[in-house]
């Protein structure tokens, strides 16, 4: 295969630590809202509670880490000067300041006890913003000219989605006693279960463009994520009913793990982008497909 | 001498912003009058509520369009006044319209009326603004006494002044009136003039007549090289 | 040929690729493939220093097939002119023509003469232009001595066994397309295309047209490159006509207008000669040698008297004989190399240095750095600081301890100048136009124009000088000197300058419309007589900006063309002797019964009808015949034999480079016996060559050249952010397969040598470059920018470091194309290492040689 | 079809004419007052300047091929912002920064980019850079000199090129020239002769700005096949809200699951 002189077609990201970490922390948020509002639902209030505070506080983190990887913070509102269907990130954006004032504003309501019906609706608008949030950020990298990005579009919004659902479950078990947490166990274990499913059956349906994730840093965050997340779970199904200390053990391995999925899928972003086979290979591959010439 | 000038249309200045150095910190557009009526005007120029005023659902075309970018204008229509040159690299001679505004070269380009170059320039005639205006452009006379090792400064009356004895000094010292065959000379052998091909025509000419005069014969320019 | 004009020319190419794209076949031939190959529709990659051996081919592939333009050839050429019995050429005398002297290293050029001529001048007078050395001062110049317009011997048949067609015939018939492939190491099946594609297209009906640029002129026998050109277009028919022609593609924005109001030695204003110590000071004589009986330089004397009225007024009057006793008087060479050998050796003191960059850009750097220490004092005027201002701090020789600062006794004056913006003027660029530039803005602090910079030094001078009593200062102070000034630094004015360029009638002060006005007899003023008309009326006609689309292709109001505001020279040759144009297509200049007419002013009298005859006796352009076109040629004729004029052969023979590794496959006479040489020189060593012993040392052939991105010696790019990040540093092409032999890494170092010194340059690696087949020896080029020194945004090694400082005899240019040179991967020695370095090498290669020293015939060898 | 409020306008860069000057680099950054882009010597041909990014609007492309029998052949290619029909970076810029100007170019405002960076990897062609220059990061790329259109100057790289290898004009019309010109190419016997992001139909609704090119796509460094992401995002949208509703489903499973 022929390029210019091996470099690389497409740019790699701009984005620093930053964007991966929100992509952890906005999806514990999404995700926590939800778990909160079932809780609430379910009656289990100190898991409604913790759930609540942890979305909160995530969806606090969130904004802080997105404007500090701008390059120009200042203009951070900028964000909000149009809405814009076709931007993910527009879309995000909007997401995030429903999702954050929400969650933020039921925090604040259930620290000060006060006007319930106001925190019940804040609480109800924040999980409905959740899934969207939680979810939203694989869409936000698959609509790019990033080959393993792109190409994994299908999946990464499942990904992201059971990956938000199993740091929710697993943040919460960290600071709800086990007895309480037996929902935001079974929710992490079954999230990180499904997440492995997802980007095992990804890897597999990508093909060449998919080996990124075996290799480079990529790789190596890629096993670290199943080696956390997957012990964490292990932990959490086997011991986290009983002990305090595995349950909090196992929810932060979980996180750990959900943050290192995070950052591989980012990493691999960047190693698709360098290597100029992954964005011409597929592309030649199509055309050769369509039997038409290039251009 | 100068052409006519060309006025500028418009009130964006000439410079701003051109490296981003101090771009408008806002984003919903802001007027300098204050007051409720501002206040209304500002929200219905918010582009999110002119995407749907101004048929452009998806924000992505006119209701996306900044004031700034709404006014913008090319700079050379700010210049005071545009002067016909030509470039000063290698003799194909293209023709160069140098914008000038507040005493300053604030551009070069092609000229489109030359037959020669049709307005195109290549990338160094492209850059003659940056060469006049080259970082490393010394502005100030500079001097090494004999022996010396530092550049020092000296004014310029002085530094003529002073290379104006040298011509004379040496040329007394070292004049040749015949040479060791007896055949006239009228000349001196120890000072010698480098360079010509880079200047202009006028500047050749006072080079050589001066020299003549002088009796310095060794005048050489690029030509020889 | 010898020009890479897409990259050096870039704007000026727009017209070529225009032509191609109807269709024209442009060929490039060049040791390198270059951005310019790539755009032509046929590259042949020849041997550097090998171009006479090709054109000449073509000549003899003309000549030998009848495929010569047959009705301008015998009209409008000398190829009828019987030359004398004296005449012997290279193929009888083995690379030497007739009147070599050993000793004296020159040629008796009256051996070439044509037949029945007398020589013009009184004979063995050595009078300037006529001596028998043949040494030409003024371009065109006051060559010939024929006494009348039509040479004495003639045979129209052309079968004369000694006349110039036949001549021309004999010198080339060995040129075969087997033996040009051999020399020049390309195929012979590209060099019969060229020939087929040249012939094909000259004629009535077509034209073709020869772009040269420094890689012709960069030669010891630079002159006859353009000399070979001029042969085939002249047996193609392809001068004065559109569409032809040989180009001169300069490289200075008035690198043109510094030749024709010269900053050169040997002449003056209007290519007049200057007058040589060994005229004996007698005026007369001075005259009747330059005054050409025949053919336009008939009027010097017109041209010499206004040239003197217009510096000295009316100190210069015809009892002083125009101040002649006392004007200065130049050897047979002061041009830049030999003023560097007098630097050297101290005989000069003071140094003016305005707008270019010897320690960069002249060939053999280090001597040129190592003479500047030796002045007692330097001025240098430039935008920014050059590395001939800052030799005495950061010069490779004060690196290495050759130099040292705190012993160098040169005291410099660096003086920043203005820039093309700054200042009011024109350049003349390439194809003779005069092009104003306005000033756009007032020049910073202490920038000044040279303008400014010589006309207030003169007057200081003047002033210092005022009332002296002692004769050396007679002409000084008689020089006219005031001109008016602007502005706050009074800044002389440039259109009066021009004004004065142009002249003017004396006594009503009317400005002259035309050369045609000057006067013998000092009542008119002309500062340059080919500049006469460029002010006429007191309108500055080279500010003219009439747009081309107000006007035709020709756009005769856009600036002004010298002479005349002619575009195309000798342009009666672009219809036949009859008048008539030689076809449609090419119509141009044309007889239209009464007066000649066309799109261009007519390069003839408009009067002169084709059939005219001059009358016995008739002088100047009188002796021109109706059907002559070429009439600054005291004949009349374009020269395909070259009787005088020329310091080193009537005819052009392929003789090798002063350095190459080859012997001359034609001649046992090597290189050019009469280039110029500073033959044990200290500071100008040479390569052993050939097959002498040690030439081994330096086996490659180097050639130097430019890039788009930067000019010349960098001065005026180097300091440029945007151009030095598109070419930020020096590097060498070479070819895979040298690449291979010389363990060279791409991207890597190679350190490069000769006998003067060493480089280091990045590694490009490239198949642009290929190893050549010559004489049955692969033989390995590589190429070499020249654009960098030891300052500004990028720095790096100078390839002119590597060149020697020999000459062609005529111009004296030195051969930076073609050298011998050795390659080796890594970087140089650094400092003294580095002098050691290359003395080691060349020690040992001239131990070798010593054991078996070469002579060529036409050499006396000298230790 | 998308309609603008001026004739749509846009290069054609016809490689076959290209001298690779350069005078397009630097007339684009004299006009536009880009910052230096580095002094890096790449070995790479007489290319230095390597890709288009914040600091680079217009890269001339250095190929140097010796095809069997055919002897050499050094293509040269002047790459520019492609202004995509369909544009990814504008699609994506969630400032409105970037738009669609009344001349169917698409440009960044630099009054309203905030440096997001998601322009950047959106695009196909690897076009847009951050500028990373202190007080600066935003996203620069080709405006098709905006503000000299709007005085009805022609683009600076266009008016520069001595070849007039980049042509500027209404894009309709460069259409017709290029078809031209490739037919003329086609009957001279030029091999590998081809428009690039000229079909309207193909995954970016074409350029505004395309190109003839001698030889394929990635020689040069451009995507053969380039595809806007966001043709794909209403599928996208899809696997979102299917993802957010997997999220509840299974929040809601895992109350339901603890009670069975």
């Amino acid at each position: 295969m022929s390029s210019y002189y091996g470099r690389p077609v497409i740019k790699e990201p701009v984005w620093t630590w930053q964007i991966p970490t929100y992509f952890f922390t906005g999806g514990l948020a999404g995700a926590s809202s939800v778990l909160s509002l079932g809780a609430k639902l379910a009656g289990n209030e100190r898991l409604s509670k913790s759930a609540l505070y942890v979305g909160a506080a995530a969806d606090a983190v969130s904004p802080m880490l997105l404007i500090a990887d701008l390059g120009r913070p200042e203009r951070f509102h900028h964000m909000l000067r149009v809405a814009k269907a076709t931007s993910p990130m527009n879309v995000g954006a909007w997401i995030l300041l429903v999702s954050g004032g929400a969650s933020s504003t039921a925090a604040a309501l259930e620290l000060l006890g006060r006007l319930k019906p106001v925190k019940l609706l804040a609480e109800t608008v924040a999980a409905l913003a959740g899934p969207p949030l939680a979810t939203y950020t694989g869409v936000l990298v698959a609509d790019t000219a990033i080959p393993v990005w792109h190409e994994g579009r299908h999946e990464l919004p499942w990904i992201f989605g059971a990956s938000a659902a199993a740091s929710a479950g697993a943040a919460a078990c960290m600071f709800v006693p086990p007895a309480e947490a037996g929902p935001a166990r079974r929710l992490a274990v079954g999230a990180v279960a499904a997440e492995g499913a997802l980007m095992q059956g990804m890897e597999l349906r990508l093909g060449t463009t998919g080996e990124v994730y075996r290799r480079g840093a990529a790789g190596k965050l890629a096993l670290a994520a199943k080696a956390l997340a997957g012990g964490g779970a292990a932990l959490l199904a086997t011991r986290g009913g009983k002990s305090r200390r595995s349950a909090a053990l196992g929810g932060a391995m979980v996180c750990a793990g959900e943050l290192c999925l995070r950052w591989s899928v980012f990493r691999a972003g960047f190693q698709s982008a360098r290597d100029p086979k992954y964005t011409i290979g597929p592309q030649r591959a199509r055309v050769e497909r369509a039997g038409r010439s290039a251009g | 001498m100068l052409l006519a000038p060309v006025r500028g249309r418009c009130n964006v200045p000439a410079r701003q912003d051109a490296r981003g150095t101090h771009a408008e910190p806002f984003c919903l557009e802001r007027t300098r009058e204050k007051g409720w009526v501002t206040l209304v005007d500002t929200i219905a120029s918010w582009p999110v509520l002119r995407q749907l005023r101004e048929g452009d659902p998806l924000g992505r075309g006119r209701a996306a369009q900044s004031p700034r970018s709404k006014a913008l204008r090319p700079r050379i229509d700010e210049a005071d006044h545009v002067v016909q040159s030509i470039c000063p690299y290698c003799a194909v001679g293209c023709g160069q319209l140098v914008y000038v505004r507040d005493g300053e070269v604030m551009h070069i380009e092609g000229d489109p009326a030359s037959p020669i170059s049709r307005g195109r320039l290549c990338p160094k005639g492209q850059a003659s603004k940056s060469y006049i205006q080259s970082p490393v452009r010394e502005l100030k006379v500079k001097y090494r006494r004999p022996y010396g090792t530092v550049w020092e400064e000296l004014d310029l009356e002085t530094a003529m002044d002073m290379i104006a004895d040298r011509v004379v000094e040496t040329r007394a010292r070292h004049w040749q009136d015949e040479t060791e065959d007896g055949a006239p000379a009228n000349r001196t052998l120890a000072i010698a003039n480098l360079g010509g091909a880079t200047l202009d025509n006028e500047e050749n000419y006072l080079i050589k007549k001066l020299c003549v005069g002088l009796g310095i014969v060794q005048v050489e320019n690029q030509a020889r090289i | 040929m010898g020009s890479n004009m897409a990259e050096n020319h870039p704007v000026g190419f727009q017209w070529v690729m225009e032509a191609r794209e109807r269709g024209a076949e442009v060929i490039h031939i060049d040791p390198r493939f270059t951005r310019t190959s790539a755009m032509a529709t046929k590259w042949v990659g020849i041997r550097a220093g090998s171009d006479i051996a090709f054109l000449g081919g073509i000549v003899n592939y003309i000549l030998q097939n009848d495929l010569w333009f047959e009705e301008y050839v015998r009209h409008y050429t000398n190829a009828p002119v019987i030359i004398e019995d004296t005449f012997a050429d290279t193929e009888e005398l083995d690379g030497l023509f007739s009147g070599w002297d050993p000793e004296e290293c020159t040629y008796d050029t009256t051996t070439w003469k044509y037949e029945g001529m007398e020589l013009h001048g009184a004979a063995g007078n050595r009078e300037e232009g006529f001596g028998p050395t043949g040494h030409q001062a003024g371009h065109g110049g006051a060559g010939g001595g024929l006494r009348h317009g039509e040479p004495p011997s003639e045979d129209p048949e052309l079968s004369h066994p000694r006349c110039v067609f036949q001549i021309l015939k004999r010198h080339y018939q060995r040129y075969t397309p087997e033996l040009v492939a051999e020399t020049c190491g390309c195929s012979v099946d590209d060099f019969v295309f060229v020939c087929e594609a040249l012939v094909r297209n000259s004629g009535r009906e077509r034209t073709s047209a020869f772009c040269y640029a420094v890689g012709w002129t960069q030669h010891t026998v630079g002159v006859q490159y353009i000399r070979t050109a001029a042969i085939i277009q002249q047996l193609l028919g392809n001068i004065g006509r559109p569409g032809g022609g040989i180009l001169a593609l300069r490289g200075h924005a008035s690198i043109q207008g510094s030749t024709d109001i010269p900053t050169l030695f040997d002449i003056l204003p209007g290519y007049l000669s200057m007058p040589h110590t060994k005229t004996y000071g007698d005026f007369d004589r001075f005259m009747e040698a330059n005054i050409s009986p025949t053919g336009w330089w008939g009027h010097f004397k017109a041209y010499w008297v206004s040239l003197m009225k217009a510096y000295f007024g009316e100190h210069a009057n015809e009892d002083n004989d125009w101040l002649f006793r006392t004007f200065p008087r130049i050897d047979d060479d002061n041009s830049t190399y030999w003023t560097l050998e007098q630097m050297l050796e101290g005989t000069v003191k003071g140094y003016i240095v305005a707008g270019e960059n010897p320690a960069v850009g002249n060939a053999n750097g280090k001597a040129h750095r190592l003479a500047l220490a030796k002045l007692d004092w330097l001025v240098v005027r430039d935008l920014v600081e050059i590395e001939t201002a800052s030799f005495w701090y950061d010069s490779p020789e004060i690196e290495s301890g050759e130099l040292s600062t705190t012993s160098i006794p040169t005291e410099v004056f660096f003086l920043p100048a203005a820039s093309h913006v700054e200042k009011d003027g024109s350049f003349t660029n390439t194809q003779r136009l005069l092009q104003w530039h306005w000033q756009a803005v007032e020049p910073r602090e202490d920038c000044r124009s040279e303008l400014w910079f010589y006309f207030h030094r003169g007057r200081r001078i003047k002033e210092k000088l005022a009332g002296s009593k002692d004769e050396r200062d007679a002409l000084i102070e008689a020089l006219q000197w005031s001109y008016p000034t602007h502005s706050p630094i009074q800044e002389p004015d440039a259109e009066a300058v021009l004004a004065e360029i142009n002249g003017s009638v004396l006594e009503s002060g009317a400005f002259l419309s035309s050369y045609k006005e000057l006067k013998d007899d000092g009542s008119t003023a002309c500062g340059c007589w080919i500049y006469c008309g460029v002010y006429a009326d007191g309108v500055n006609n080279a500010a003219r900006k009439k747009p081309r689309w107000e006007q035709n292709a020709t756009a005769p109001e856009w600036a002004w063309a010298w002479p005349a505001n002619r575009r195309i020279i000798y342009n009666r040759a672009s219809a036949d002797p009859d008048g008539r144009p030689w076809s449609e297509r090419k119509k141009y200049v044309w007889w239209n019964g009464r007066r000649w007419t066309g799109d261009d002013v007519p390069d003839f009298d408009e009067t002169k009808a084709p059939d005219y005859v001059p009358r016995r006796g008739a002088r100047a352009e009188e002796a021109i015949a109706g059907s002559h076109p070429f009439i600054m040629q005291p004949d009349g004729r374009a020269w395909l034999y070259v009787p005088q004029g020329l310091e080193d052969a009537p005819l052009p023979a392929h003789y090798e480079p002063h350095e190459s590794p080859f012997d001359n496959i034609l001649y046992a006479q090597r290189a050019s016996p009469r280039r110029q040489r500073h033959a044990g020189a200290a500071w100008d060593p040479y390569n052993p060559v050939a097959d002498e012993p040690g030439s081994d040392l330096y086996p490659h052939v180097l050639t130097t050249y430019r890039l788009t991105e930067h000019h010349t010696a960098g001065g005026m790019t180097r300091s440029v952010p945007y151009l030095n990040e598109l070419q930020p540093e020096l590097f060498c092409e070479v070819s895979p397969e040298l690449a291979r032999e010389a363990r060279l890494e791409h991207g890597g170092w190679a350190t490069i040598y000769t006998s003067r010194s060493a480089i280091e340059a990045r590694v490009l690696v490239t198949r642009r470059v290929k190893p050549l087949v010559v004489g049955g020896r692969t033989t390995h080029q590589i190429g070499v920018p020249y654009h960098w020194g030891t300052r500004l945004l990028s720095t790096g090694d100078s390839a002119n470091d590597l060149m020697h400082a020999a000459l062609d005899p005529n111009v004296h240019i030195m051969e930076t194309k073609a050298v011998t040179c050795g390659i080796r991967p890594g970087r140089r020695p650094q400092g003294k290492a580095l002098v050691d370095f290359v003395a080691e090498i060349r020690d040992q290669a001239q131990s070798q040689q010593a054991q078996e020293p070469r002579t060529e015939p036409g050499e006396v060898r000298r230790t | 079809m998308t309609t603008y409020e001026q004739e749509r306008v846009g290069f054609f860069t016809d490689t076959s004419v290209c001298i690779g000057c350069k005078a397009c680099e630097v007339a684009c950054k004299e006009w536009n007052l880009i910052p230096q882009d580095g002094t890096t010597w790449t070995g790479e041909s007489y290319d230095n300047t390597s890709e288009l990014n914040a600091n680079t609007w217009r890269h001339v492309a250095f190929v140097e091929q010796e095809r069997n029998g055919d002897g050499l052949r050094w293509l040269m290619e002047s790459d520019v912002c492609k202004h995509c029909t369909h544009a990814a970076c504008l699609d994506v810029c969630p400032t409105g920064a970037l738009f669609r100007t009344e001349f169917g170019t698409v440009v960044v405002q630099q009054d309203i980019c905030n440096g997001c960076g998601y322009c950047v990897p959106a695009c196909p062609f690897g076009v847009l850079g951050k500028r990373e220059e202190p007080k600066d990061g935003r996203v620069w790329k080709c405006t098709l000199c905006y503000d000299r259109l709007k005085g009805g100057h022609e683009p600076a790289c266009a008016k520069a090129c001595p070849t007039n290898s980049i042509q500027f004009g209404p894009l309709d019309e460069l259409r017709v020239r290029a078809d031209a010109r490739l037919a003329k190419l086609e009957r001279d016997g030029v091999e590998g002769a081809r428009l690039y992001g000229r079909d309207p139909d193909d995954g970016v609704g074409g350029f505004g700005a395309f190109f003839l090119l001698l030889d394929e796509p990635e020689v040069y460094g451009l995507p053969p096949d380039p595809v806007v992401s966001t043709r794909h995002l209403p599928q996208m949208y899809r696997s979102l809200a299917a993802a957010a509703a997997g999220i509840v489903v299974g929040i809601a499973a895992a109350f339901v699951g603890g009670r069975s």
